[in-house]
């Protein structure tokens, strides 16, 4: 019987198109922010001063009509008298064949070994760059800044979320089951931290960071700040699911042997609730992605010279920057993209494990 | 009925007290205090920052500070007095309430118009290109981050925010004024709006959905009722769970937009608390915190009150 | 161009004329205006009151400035003293006595302006404690108070316990409050009290003042209007009564960008442009949009060229023995690439600056500094670190301390996106040298805490900057509370004023005494000298390594009449002088 | 005369995990005033077959063939408009779950006048009268109040006879009633079922009575079909069906009810259950589960044989002399 539902959990949510789409581009996302070191022609910190604001390279395939392979041009910055804007001219002469498995900046892989290894690029050059997202004011890539500051945005929500439904799970099954004045305790604390609006509630709490902290703390602080909204919705639902369970036969049974309450809870319990868990993760890891994006866009989260979606997308936020340089708003093409993809996906779950739609947005 | 909505009045008041001490102890945490901006000004000697702190009651221990607060809220409903606009805090929220609820509550409106009619469309023509369609840009409404959009949207229609032009700000109402308006108030709505309009649309559907499956609708067809009228009764019944979630969604639009209306230029809350927030100005930070948990208690009463006049179930257990 | 300013010539020249009105020169109205129209500018907040002493917010100083006048004032292009409230005056032979005739002026409601209201405001905001915004320090002298006394409605004395140079200067930002109208709204038990007067819910008609415009309607979060104020005293060459504007608008604009669309929109008639927007704006007036972008010698005072600093009482013993050694800042100033900064952070719309004092402030810039400067060389900053044996002992790429530790440092700056950014580059040009400098972004005030209480290694950082280095003295000169690099020269017991010389470098005793000495010299010239002589030393021990300044950078719309740009590149404008074309 | 003829009537449902055959070639017919059992277990397709002479399965995902006319009049394929105007007026119907047969935000009052003023010319208070006197005549105690309760505020029983009280105020000619019985108490049920027949007798009503329950419709109905996975296997009138059952299934459910002279025995049951409607076996539906399966049951689906007294049975063990040749036709 168990197989059967898997079989059919399985194909219905294989019947959701576009939680397909959405599993295919996490998958690739999260490949992506894996290897991304390794993808990333360059580092992501390393700053160019001929190529600040240098707008996306061109790839060129044909020189004089013959086909020689993809290769950029050296390029000549230079600076409008008048306007004093940034101007590149390329340099024809100049050819850098664009190959794969090139040396470039070093880096430690997943903090293993060190290598200067990248999957594609040109080398490090002086006249010439492959910025396939061009440049950002330093003269960085923005490409690799783009699959770098993914790692934080990414994972951000993921981790945010195991941890708020972790929480939630625990604090709801113990409300549940227990029930009495911890449960009613428990239930008005959620209902009053439930009644603080998420946003505001977040920046004061993203205040608390000391900001004296390294951003690698900052940034589990932040997940941390992000997780303290998600659990009471979970909770409360968990709770409700527990109450139910708590009477079935199965679990007065493993009372009646004498099992703990702890055991209880966590092997009959919280197992039983899984599904729901799955599929509100999904739902939440959205909403978390786009807090940790306006906070860092507030100035609030993650500082440079680490970075992330939202802290990129910060730089791209003056209309000069939307007419004179629009390829520093891909960053936030890439949070739409990822938000989407967890929406659908999140969506196609839902409509797969819980046909009657006990699950709501939480 | 009665009994219900008393005892519903009666809880709010303990837990304002424990959101009271939530707020304070949030803002007191954190790091530096209204006193800090005042330290690289030359013009102000240290002395004379003690002398400020004294004034403003910033030299007490925090336990002093939040039992003196709560004693003024009590006896006097004095909610303190702000730092920066040596005001009190009670006011200034009041100025600014006129525009944030007016936004608050056409863009709940908007919300609703928009999202129920496609939510009911979508789920009468389930799995169609219709509902994919709506669906995905449903989608999208949710996933585009607001100040993006907001960003964008100005972009592309070269407007410049607010809610006037200048030449309309603090003019009297006149049609001219108004038309003005609501060449300027589409673009929050717009913005505010579609973040939250994907959800109430998706809610809709799967209510719709879940209705349309319920056996008494099976049941009404039976007795051959027109499906206009079935459908009267599937609508009726699909909406009310989504009473329960304008409730909570009420505090949100009233204080999570706070980036967007930064980035729109809205004289509303949001925008204000934030740099009270950035400020340390305490009191107004708390009682604006206190303020939104307060309207959330009461929007979620108003919803359960609601739910209770529209559903005998509830009305009569 | 500048005219010195210059105290004897003033003492000269005031002579008491009679009762008309002050005519504005050239410099101001050089086309000759069309009357009425509205003239719209933003700012960045609501303001947090009206009242210039009970706050400390720059959009209340703003608007403030809009409707209340000081006895002198400063010419808004040129900074020269020239007479406001008090139409003249006399200096006495020891300096310490001054006569003030006042002009004959009535205040927006038609009450006549008397000596009552300047005795009443020194009483009860300038020199009182508890106002928040109040100038006691600015007016006390050797630890003494600047006294004033009535001698008949139109004339008021002075009293000074010493010499002292800037004091027309401080004077000339003391803002004077009608006494008719405020008076009895004082709570004489409470000094504190003054705070709360003129507050944004104070009906605006009982807001007066002397200023060319009065407040006229304020819409919360969204605009501040002032109207023109009928009784003003200035005019105009051609005897036409100023301002010209009919209205001015000020619309709440918490957000650049925001300010930027609404400029490009012709909403705002002027404002200052970041240096990265400076491109695509210049662009758009060049394809004929309906404004003119400026770029202009720095002039605006606030802030302060940026300059970076290191603690030399920094808990880190080590680090604080460190960086206390000259060498090792200018080895820290032949690592900081200015020039690369200027071409990135501010798209090369940026000088060199002075240390602090601008090039353009000829009344005390000191060209001298310009060959005391340390271009950017990191061979020799290598060099210098090198031969202090602070070298890479294991071979990690970075510079090791005696200890053995690794040389690394945290370097504070505020959130503020240019800071930021020059921070980066002088972090990734220490990095190219083996100095590992960790970047810590903070809040504004956060970092100003965090400085002043010398908690910090290095910082990043501006101040407000003012034309007569004596206002700045606090920061600039040791043994003051905001010489937040090197604590130690404070007495312990007392901080301020009294410094502690024995715990001051010589240098630093130098620069000190050249304070105490240009404070209380009047002649000019050797006020001149004596700052001259902080600059030169600071130039050369860079306890503030200046980095630059931006450029003034201005757009203006084409149809403002009377902005335009001197012959050596300031701006000229003032609020009463311009007109809509 | 009949008033239903259902012939060959087919009803598929597409699925993810497949082709439903939930209604598979059923024929039978509905005569005046008469009570036609249509019994067997849970999911053989009773309810389908009664939704679909209602026309509330919704096609597509279902596929409806075959033919069913009411009067003379097609109904597959009928439009949902002049559906609207046969159901409840000529066809009513009572569910199994009167609970969940009302909207719960309106008074089941309104909701009986509603169903009553869309096949009726009447005024509202005349509505309003004429379903107080059928709450009266259903026996309903109180009837003027209960009329403004809501659903929720009253027992199973109550509402099903107000669910009857609302379905015969629309004076249908049919009453499918679908397990009207099985929701409720056993006491409730027999006043239930006492009440319908009371009603038959009074209306002139035909009724198709679905149930799984033997005993229910021996006393109640004219004539028994049993239906199986989709198919009727059996027709016959009461007396014949119990006095004689001939398909191995109906002798399962009969030997199956609980008979007083039993005791101390073990029940019999028929082993197995009722194969989920998407994996229908191939051959007779019921060979898995049948005591006398043959080879033959494997293969090939049994014509129905018929017997005297109107009796008819789809089973190979009537078949045995045309077996060779069925299978040498194939």
């Amino acid at each position: 019987m168990k197989g059967n539902t898997e079989l059919r959990v399985r194909k219905a949510f294989f019947k959701h198109k576009l939680g397909i789409i959405g599993m295919i581009i996490l998958i690739l996302l999260y490949l992506m922010i894996l290897f991304a070191d390794f993808l990333a022609p360059y580092n992501y910190q390393s700053t160019k001063r001929d190529f600040t604001f240098s707008e996306p390279t061109k790839i060129h395939w044909r020189k004089d009509g013959e086909f020689i392979g993809p290769h950029v041009y050296g390029m000549t910055k230079s600076r409008d008298p008048v306007t004093f804007a940034v101007k590149y001219v390329k340099d024809e002469e100049k050819i850098y064949p664009i190959r794969i498995f090139v040396r470039g900046d070093t880096y430690k892989f997943w903090g293993l070994w060190e290598t200067d290894i990248h999957l594609f690029g040109i080398g490090l050059q002086d006249d010439a760059v492959l910025y396939l997202f061009g440049g950002d004011r330093f003269g960085r890539d923005l490409f690799s800044r783009v699959l770098i500051g993914g790692r934080v945005s990414l994972t951000a929500g993921l981790i945010g979320t195991l941890i708020a439904v972790v929480i939630g799970a625990v604090v709801g099954a113990f409300s549940g089951y227990y029930g009495g004045w911890i449960d009613v305790v428990i239930q008005r604390l959620i209902e009053i931290l439930r009644s603080f609006p998420r946003i505001p509630l977040w920046l004061a709490l993203a205040m608390l960071l000391p900001p004296t902290w390294p951003s690698t703390t900052v940034y589990l602080g932040i997940v941390i700040v992000l997780s303290f909204i998600g659990w009471m919705g979970v909770a409360r639902v968990i709770r409700g699911m527990v109450l139910s369970l708590r009477e079935k036969e199965y679990i007065l049974a493993a009372q009646v042997i004498g099992q703990s309450n702890f055991k209880i809870i966590t092997k009959h319990l919280i197992p039983n609730t899984v599904t729901y868990l799955v599929v509100v993760s999904t739902l939440s890891i959205p909403g978390m992605i786009l807090g940790e994006s306006s906070i860092s866009f507030l100035g609030l989260g993650i500082k440079e010279p680490m970075t992330s979606w939202g802290l990129l997308l910060k730089q791209a936020q003056s209309l000069s920057d939307i007419q004179a340089h629009p390829w520093l708003m891909i960053p936030g093409l890439f949070i739409i993209l990822a938000v989407l993809s967890f929406n659908f996906v999140g969506d196609a779950l839902r409509d797969a494990l819980d046909p009657y739609r006990t699950v709501d947005k939480v | 009925m009665a009994s219900f909505i008393i005892r519903r009045i009666l809880i709010i008041i303990p837990m304002m007290f424990i959101v009271s001490f939530i707020c304070f102890f949030l803002t007191e945490l954190q790091p530096g205090d209204f006193v800090s901006q005042y330290l690289e000004n030359p013009r102000i000697s240290p002395e004379q920052i003690e002398l400020i702190k004294e004034r403003l009651g910033l030299d007490q221990p925090p336990m002093t500070r939040y039992v003196m607060w709560l004693k003024q809220i009590i006896t006097k409903g004095d909610f303190g007095y702000s730092f920066a606009f040596k005001r009190p805090v009670i006011d200034l929220i009041w100025e600014r309430m006129g525009w944030t609820i007016s936004i608050a509550l056409s863009t709940i409106l908007f919300q609703w118009i928009v999202a129920v009619p496609l939510g009911i469309f979508s789920a009468l023509h389930p799995y169609r290109m219709w509902d994919y369609i709506l669906t995905f840009v449903a989608f999208i409404g949710i996933s585009i981050p607001n100040f993006f959009f907001a960003l964008i949207l100005m972009y592309l229609t070269n407007s410049s925010g607010g809610l006037f032009s200048s030449q309309f700000i603090g003019a009297p109402l006149t049609w001219a004024k108004f038309y003005d308006l609501l060449q300027h108030v589409w673009l929050p709505i717009a913005v505010i709006g579609l973040s939250g309009l994907a959800g109430l649309m998706r809610v809709m559907r799967g209510n719709m959905l879940d209705m349309l499956g319920a056996p008494f609708v099976n049941s009404l067809r039976a007795r051959g009722l027109p499906e206009k009228q079935v459908r009267k009764h599937v609508i009726k019944n699909a909406l009310n769970p989504m009473i329960s979630i304008a409730g909570m969604e009420l505090p949100n639009i009233f204080s999570g937009t706070v980036i967007t209306a930064i980035v729109l230029n809205l004289p509303t809350m949001g925008p204000f608390f934030y740099t009270a927030l950035l400020n340390h100005d305490q009191y107004l930070v708390m009682t604006f915190l206190m303020f939104i948990a307060f309207i959330t208690q009461i929007g979620n009463l108003l919803a359960d009150i609601l739910l209770a006049v529209l559903d005998p179930r509830i009305r009569m257990s | 161009m500048k005219k010195l300013v210059c105290l004897f010539t003033l003492v000269l020249f005031a002579v008491s004329l009679m009762a008309v009105p002050a005519v504005v020169d050239e410099l101001l109205t050089p086309e000759q205006p069309k009357l009425g129209g509205t003239l719209t500018l933003s700012v960045t907040s609501s303001p947090q009151s009206f009242n210039f002493y009970g706050t400390l917010d720059g959009v209340a100083y703003t608007i403030a400035g809009q409707f209340l006048n000081a006895l002198v004032e400063m010419h808004p292009v040129t900074n020269a003293l020239q007479p406001a409230l008090a139409e003249s005056w006399e200096v006495s032979a020891d300096n310490k006595e001054v006569t003030f005739y006042l002009r004959d002026v009535k205040w927006s409601d038609g009450e006549p302006f008397t000596a009552d209201d300047v005795i009443f405001t020194f009483e009860n905001f300038l020199l009182n404690k508890f106002a928040e915004g109040n100038s006691i320090a600015r007016f006390t002298i050797n630890g003494e108070v600047v006294k004033f006394e009535k001698v008949d409605d139109k004339t008021l004395k002075a009293y000074l316990p010493a010499p002292y140079g800037p004091f027309f200067t401080v004077l000339s930002h003391a803002s004077i409050y009608p006494s008719h109208i405020l008076k009895d709204k004082i709570d004489e038990n409470d000094p504190g009290s003054v705070n709360e007067l003129w507050t944004t819910d104070t009906p605006l008609n009982e807001i007066v003042g002397t200023g060319p415009f009065v407040l006229d309607q304020y819409i919360v979060d969204q605009k501040v209007t002032l109207k023109r104020n009928e009784y003003y005293w200035k005019v105009d060459r051609w005897g036409n009564q100023l301002p010209y504007f009919d209205q001015l608008e000020y619309l709440v604009v918490k957000d650049a960008q925001v300010q930027s669309a609404k400029f490009r929109s012709g909403e705002i008639d002027y404002m200052t442009i970041e240096a990265v927007d400076y491109p695509v704006l210049k662009q758009m007036e060049l394809d004929g949009g309906p404004f003119v972008v400026y770029r202009a010698q720095p002039t605006n005072p606030t802030p302060s060229p940026i300059h970076i600093s290191f603690n030399f009482n920094a808990k880190n013993e080590e680090l604080a023995e460190l960086f206390s050694l000259k060498n090792f800042r200018a080895a820290m100033e032949f690592a900081l690439d200015r020039e690369r900064i200027i071409e990135e952070v501010f798209n090369t719309l940026a000088v060199l600056g002075g240390v602090p004092v601008l090039p353009a402030n000829k009344a005390f810039y000191n060209p001298a500094i310009e060959d005391l400067r340390r271009p950017f060389d990191p061979e020799k900053a290598k060099a210098l670190l090198d031969e202090m044996g602070l070298v890479d002992k294991n071979g990690d790429g970075w510079r090791n301390l005696e200890s053995g530790k690794t040389l690394e440092f945290v370097l504070i700056c505020s959130t503020y996106q240019a800071y930021q950014d020059t921070a980066y580059i002088f972090s990734e040009s220490l990095k190219a040298i083996g100095v590992k400098c960790e970047l810590q972004v903070i809040d504004g005030s956060l970092l100003a805490q965090k400085a002043l209480s010398g908690d910090f290694e290095a910082c990043l950082w501006a101040f407000g900057n003012q034309p007569d280095p004596q206002l700045r003295k606090a920061i600039w000169s040791p043994g003051y509370s905001l010489y937040y690099c090197h604590f130690d020269t404070m007495n312990p017991e007392t901080k301020e004023p009294y410094a502690d010389l024995r715990n001051m470098y010589d240098w630093e005793k130098q620069i000190h005494y050249a304070f105490e000495i240009g404070q209380t010299a009047m002649d000019p010239r050797e006020r001149k000298v004596q700052y001259g002589i902080w600059q030169e030393l600071y130039a050369e021990y860079v306890p503030f390594i200046y980095v630059c300044k931006g450029m003034d950078l201005m757009g203006v719309s084409k149809t403002l009449g009377n902005f335009h740009q001197t012959a050596d590149g300031a701006l000229a404008y003032a609020v009463y002088t311009m007109f809509r074309k | 005369m009949s008033i239903i003829q259902v012939e060959h009537l087919k009803s598929f449902f597409k699925t993810d995990e497949g082709i439903v055959k939930a209604v598979d070639d059923v024929s039978f017919e509905l005569r005046e005033n008469e009570i036609l059992a249509l019994v067997g277990e849970s999911g053989c397709g009773k309810s389908v077959t009664a939704q679909t002479i209602l026309g509330l399965l919704k096609s597509p995902p279902a596929m409806i063939e075959g033919s069913i006319k009411y009067h003379g009049q097609e109904l597959v394929g009928l439009s949902n408009k002049a559906y609207h105007k046969l159901r409840g007026k000529e066809i009513g119907m009572i569910f199994q779950e009167p609970m969940s047969a009302f909207d719960p935000l309106y008074t089941v009052g309104d909701q009986a006048a509603e169903a009553v003023a869309v096949h009726s010319k009447l005024n509202k208070p005349e509505i309003r009268d004429k379903i107080i006197a059928m709450f009266n005549k259903v026996g309903i105690p109180e009837a003027e109040n209960r009329y403004d309760e809501y659903p929720h505020q009253m027992s199973g029983g109550m509402l099903q006879r107000m669910l009857i009280a609302l379905t015969l105020a629309c004076d249908p000619k049919v009453l499918i009633a679908d397990e009207p019985t099985t929701a409720l108490d056993v006491t409730i049920q027999a006043q239930v079922l006492n009440l319908m027949r009371d009603l038959q007798n009074e209306f002139n009503t035909s009724i198709i009575f679905i149930t799984h329950d033997l005993g229910v419709v021996a006393e109640l109905s004219d004539r028994i079909h049993v239906m199986y996975a989709g198919k009727i296997v059996e027709k016959a009138d009461v007396v014949e069906l119990f006095d004689h059952p001939k398909h191995p299934y109906t002798k399962g459910l009969l030997a199956s009810r609980l008979k007083r002279e039993m005791k101390g025995q073990i029940l019999p049951f028929i082993k197995g259950t009722v194969p989920r409607a998407f994996e229908f076996p191939e051959g007779c539906r019921f060979h898995p589960r049948c005591p006398h399966a043959m080879e033959i049951c494997k293969q090939k689906d049994p014509d129905p044989v018929a017997f005297e007294n109107g009796h008819v049975c789809s089973c190979w063990l009537y078949l045995k002399q045309n077996k060779t040749d069925g299978v040498e036709s194939q």
